[in-house]
């Protein structure tokens, strides 16, 4: 069993936001099918959103691009899903959501209560949805100020979800931890974008978007690397984890846990392959625990 | 995968509605019921089951559909395909019981086809709202056996196709293969799931797509938590019982809309 | 041929900075044999300096990481190599530099004028060498003095390199513009890390590094997008090409020509593959020159 | 390629100041002259020649080497590898002198093993300073003819092995293979060079490494530009003609330093 912010976890492995969590089924499905340790889902926000037209979602040589928009069916909606979700996947629930400002994030923090969530994930990190995300999450007065809001309303768990497209992720970090966060996530996707070049169109519906999966996770783990060394709080790893190895990667750069996006695309049980992959692990090099792996790279000089 | 490039080689108008797009490239590895994305450029990219290895059959609909009937041969689209699992594979001697409604003609011909090519018998049941509205009769009917049924009788049987379904023994058939829109699908679905068919049934099934690659989540069903574009689109009737079949689906914001 | 920044370039393949132009015959090298348009030296400064301790650069599945930690012999030994690299490549040379300040900017510059080179490219982006790189080119107000500062000393066009490590590159980039800059070069390479989970050491000499290639190539196509829109000063694309189809992108993107650095791994004559790449590609295209497809995306809505 | 866990198996003493690591990997595919990148992790990481498919022979010189001499069985270290060009693959029944001053003789042992497996007349030419410090004598004699040279006289003809290779007729041999002390490949070249038979020489150099697989640029020499560690290390005499060999090198700075 692993603690993490307060709860526990069977296993280190979690579903990232905004992949397969648009459902309380879906988020059953992973935890059960897929053995995910947790499961945080889409990212929700005070009204109805249908995202960007699609294309929203390619799979390229080298990780995926996306912008879906934040589509997602308001708070209102979502906390059917997130009462099922808590009802059926036998595991902790983190609800992912956004805002405008902190009034927002407050307001979509307190109506998903009645839902029970473990935890809340505060998504200041999405590159491709104008006036939210990131644009919130590269100024740290905002970070902060969006973070105390949400402790205000609620006693549960705060992740701050931080973007990787800034100077500095671990100013951005500190003013998470300063707001009151008990764990920041890192990272969200990195802004990218691709053409294509027999029509000259931008592929995706909305022009640009984040990049995930492999070709990202040397810039989670620098990213992790260097919020476990600047931050008091646990650092949550995420960013083109496909196996157990990945996992350990991170891990070692500093994660307290690992969250898997992408790599649904390959197969859904990649949460129990990576969880006994590190079992395994621990066992040849005689750890007794995951917890010994955590920040293990910063003693390694 | 980003979109391949595709040409349109010819356009067969099937019926007022309904356009057949032959493009110039053949999805030679396509199992029967799998789709395609097609990217409308600037426009919107949708779902698209394929019709051959090399065609798509779109109904006219809404924007991107009417943006695909304003291109003419020679135009091009994006592609990106082919998704999903399929229908199960015909064999030799099998029974097979095809029943299209509307545009669920289109997955299910290349089915039908495969179904004869690979020495199965088959037997179609295809309705539309008028005779004009028929999809790839003569087709169907080179495949085997061909049922027609209209809601106004300008063809075949009138009525819907359930009314022929319900005349058959369905216990003769080794696979059920059903594509059409939601209502039909279901009332097929509880028809069969009475005569305790089930497990040898396949549904097409249509919901929102937006990744179409099985990441988003968009497309997932209750209660399974299935994904109609990676673990469908074809599923078993097993595996839809007690689902949302004919009763919701999900908008593009994830929230539920009553079918 | 194709004119950029008041010089001539036989094709639109440039030799990246910092990839076999550490000596005056390998740029000679890879102008011949690669068939590159023109070549830009290894990055050099005031003093000699040795660099970061190896690994200094591995391949990973998705594109490779560097720390070189800007070796350099100094602008006073270089001087030699810059003559040879001029007088037998045949192609124009553009001289990299670096400094901690605007002075040891000028400084290089001055030093290496008597080597005759056909533009400056100013590194103000390498994202592992403290003080230098990155450090600068994070910041406008530094960005525009050191731009200022080299355009003083020379009436030769004047490259600024920017880095993506960022909240937002077209801010660098209006400084560069603001600075006299001739042209922008985008983008150095993204911040990564990786290491090895046997023994938990980082796997760079320097812990972190820089990540390139095809891992990095959405990151440089969104960046140059948005600089192309931002800036009226030509935009030279780099990251992660290795193909005529990833040039053309970062053209459609807005990139005026396209630099190749870790594709040589590969092969050196990428450039000549790329270079007839595109011919053919404009030839079926039914264009009469690549400058028609610069910045096609834009106008692709 | 990231750099793989090698463990070493055995450490085999072979002079006061060269010892043989042998490690639990075995890379297949490896052609004689190629190597390895070698990280002593938290020190640094250093190219060494394979001397056998699952071995570095490595002389202590400064920190790395130094470090990797405290090691003991059963420790470990990384390794990136098979890198580089390696020795031309010797024919039955040609004629072969193998050149080998110092730890040169690393690389030029499965070269000459090769060469002998593949039924190749092998004659080495293997010089030290002293008896004691003589690499792989053996193992070069139970390879083929073996002529040994010392600078103290310790064992063998007293002197350099150029002393011996003077008074071969070297027009008999097919191809000449040489590592050592640059210069003592630089004499080599030049003796060879006035013989007229460099076009049948291959020359193993050493230049610092930075990245070690061709794309920094550290390693160029002068005049081809050719890089040590992907286009070599091992170059034909021809590519050497002209080049920078005996003359200089470049400092991990890039500076020229003379030889
Ligand atoms: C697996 C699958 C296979 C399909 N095969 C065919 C086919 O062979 N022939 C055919 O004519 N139609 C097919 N459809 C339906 C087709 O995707 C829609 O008709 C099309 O998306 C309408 O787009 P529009 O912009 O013209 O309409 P809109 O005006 O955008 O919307 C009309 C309706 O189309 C549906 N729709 C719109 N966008 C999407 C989307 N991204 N994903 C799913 N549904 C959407 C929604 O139900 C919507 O209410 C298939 C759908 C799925 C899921
Ligand atoms: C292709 C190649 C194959 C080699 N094979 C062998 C071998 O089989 N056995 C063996 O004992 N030695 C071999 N060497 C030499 C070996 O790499 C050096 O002795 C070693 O790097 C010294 O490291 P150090 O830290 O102990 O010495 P340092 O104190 O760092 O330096 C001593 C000298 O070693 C050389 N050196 C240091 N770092 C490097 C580097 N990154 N690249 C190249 N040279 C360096 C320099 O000439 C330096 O002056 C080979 C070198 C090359 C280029
Ligand atoms: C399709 C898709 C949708 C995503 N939606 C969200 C979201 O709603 N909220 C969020 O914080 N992150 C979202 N992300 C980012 C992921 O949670 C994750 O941070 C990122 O993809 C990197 O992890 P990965 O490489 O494992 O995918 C999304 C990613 C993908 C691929
Ligand atoms: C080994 C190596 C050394 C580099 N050195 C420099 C340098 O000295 N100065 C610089 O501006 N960029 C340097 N770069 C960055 C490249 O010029 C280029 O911006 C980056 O690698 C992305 O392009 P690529 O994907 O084609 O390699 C270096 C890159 C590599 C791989
Ligand atoms: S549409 Fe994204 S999972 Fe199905
Ligand atoms: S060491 Fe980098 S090119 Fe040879």
């Amino acid at each position: 069993m692993y603690t993490l912010t307060g709860f526990e976890l069977k296993n280190p492995t979690i579903l990232a936001a905004g992949v397969l969590g648009t459902t309380g089924a879906s988020l059953c499905r992973v935890a059960r099918e897929g053995g995910a340790g947790a499961v945080v889902t889409k990212s929700i926000g005070p009204e109805p959103k249908y995202g960007h037209p699609n294309p929203s979602m390619v799979k390229l040589d080298c990780g995926f691009l996306n912008a879906m928009g934040l589509p997602n069916p308001s708070y209102a909606e979502f906390v059917q899903e997130l009462e099922i979700a808590k009802k059926d996947s036998g595991v902790p629930v983190i609800a992912s959501i956004f805002g405008g400002n902190p009034g927002e994030f407050a307001e979509v923090a307190e109506g998903l209560l009645p839902g029970q969530p473990d935890a809340f994930e505060l998504n200041v990190s999405c590159p491709h949805a104008e006036g939210y995300g990131a644009a919130i999450g590269s100024d740290p007065c905002l970070v902060e100020a969006v973070t105390a809001a949400v402790k205000e309303v609620t006693n549960l768990p705060v992740w701050v979800k931080l973007t990787p497209n800034v100077a500095d992720i671990t100013a951005i970090g500190k003013a998470a931890e300063a707001g009151g966060a008990d764990a920041v996530v890192a990272i969200n996707t990195v802004k990218g974008m691709a053409i294509d070049i027999e029509s000259g169109y931008p592929v995706l519906g909305n022009r640009s978007g984040g990049l995930s999966g492999a070709a990202v996770k040397p810039v989670a783990v620098k990213c992790v690397y260097d919020l476990y060394a600047a931050l008091e709080v646990p650092v949550i790893g995420v960013g083109g984890v496909a196996s157990w190895e990945d996992s350990v990667e991170l891990i070692m750069a500093g994660a307290a846990a690992v969250q898997v996006g992408s790599a649904v695309y390959d197969r859904l049980d990649v949460f129990s392959e990576i969880s006994s992959g590190i079992e395994a692990f621990l066992q040849r090099k005689g750890y007794s625990d995951a917890r010994d792996l955590v920040g293990l790279a910063h003693e390694a000089v | 995968m980003l979109p391949l490039n595709a040409t349109i080689d010819k356009i067969i108008e099937e019926s007022p509605a309904i356009r057949t797009f032959v493009f110039d490239h053949r999805f030679e590895e396509m199992e029967p019921g799998q789709f395609v994305m097609v990217w409308v450029r600037g426009v919107d990219e949708v779902p698209m089951g394929l019709s051959r290895k090399n065609s798509i059959t779109v109904q006219k609909v809404g924007e991107a559909t009417a943006k695909l009937f304003e291109l003419k041969e020679g135009d091009s689209f994006g592609l990106r395909g082919p998704l999903g699992k399929g229908f199960s594979s015909p064999a030799a001697g099998e029974n097979i019981l095809v029943i299209a409604g509307g545009v669920g003609a289109a997955p299910l011909l290349p089915y039908a086809e495969a179904a004869s090519a690979a020495g199965a018998k088959v037997h179609t049941i295809l309705g539309a709202r008028s005779g004009g509205d028929l999809l790839f009769e003569e087709r169907f009917a080179a495949a085997g056996d061909l049922d027609v049924t209209t809601d106004d009788g300008s063809k075949g049987t009138k009525g819907f196709v359930t009314d022929v379904l319900k005349g058959l023994d369905v216990s003769t058939y080794d696979n059920i293969a059903v594509c059409g829109p939601e209502i039909m699908m279901a009332f097929i679905f509880k028809l069969l799931q009475e005569k305790g068919v089930l497990e040898k049934t396949e549904f097409s099934l249509h919901r929102y797509f937006k990744c179409g690659i099985g990441v988003c989540g968009a497309c997932c069903i209750d209660r399974s938590g299935l994904r109609v574009c990676k673990d469908g689109p074809v599923f078993s009737g097993a595996q839809l019982v007690d689902s949302e079949l004919g009763k919701y689906a999900r908008d593009a914001s994830g929230r539920r809309v009553k079918i």
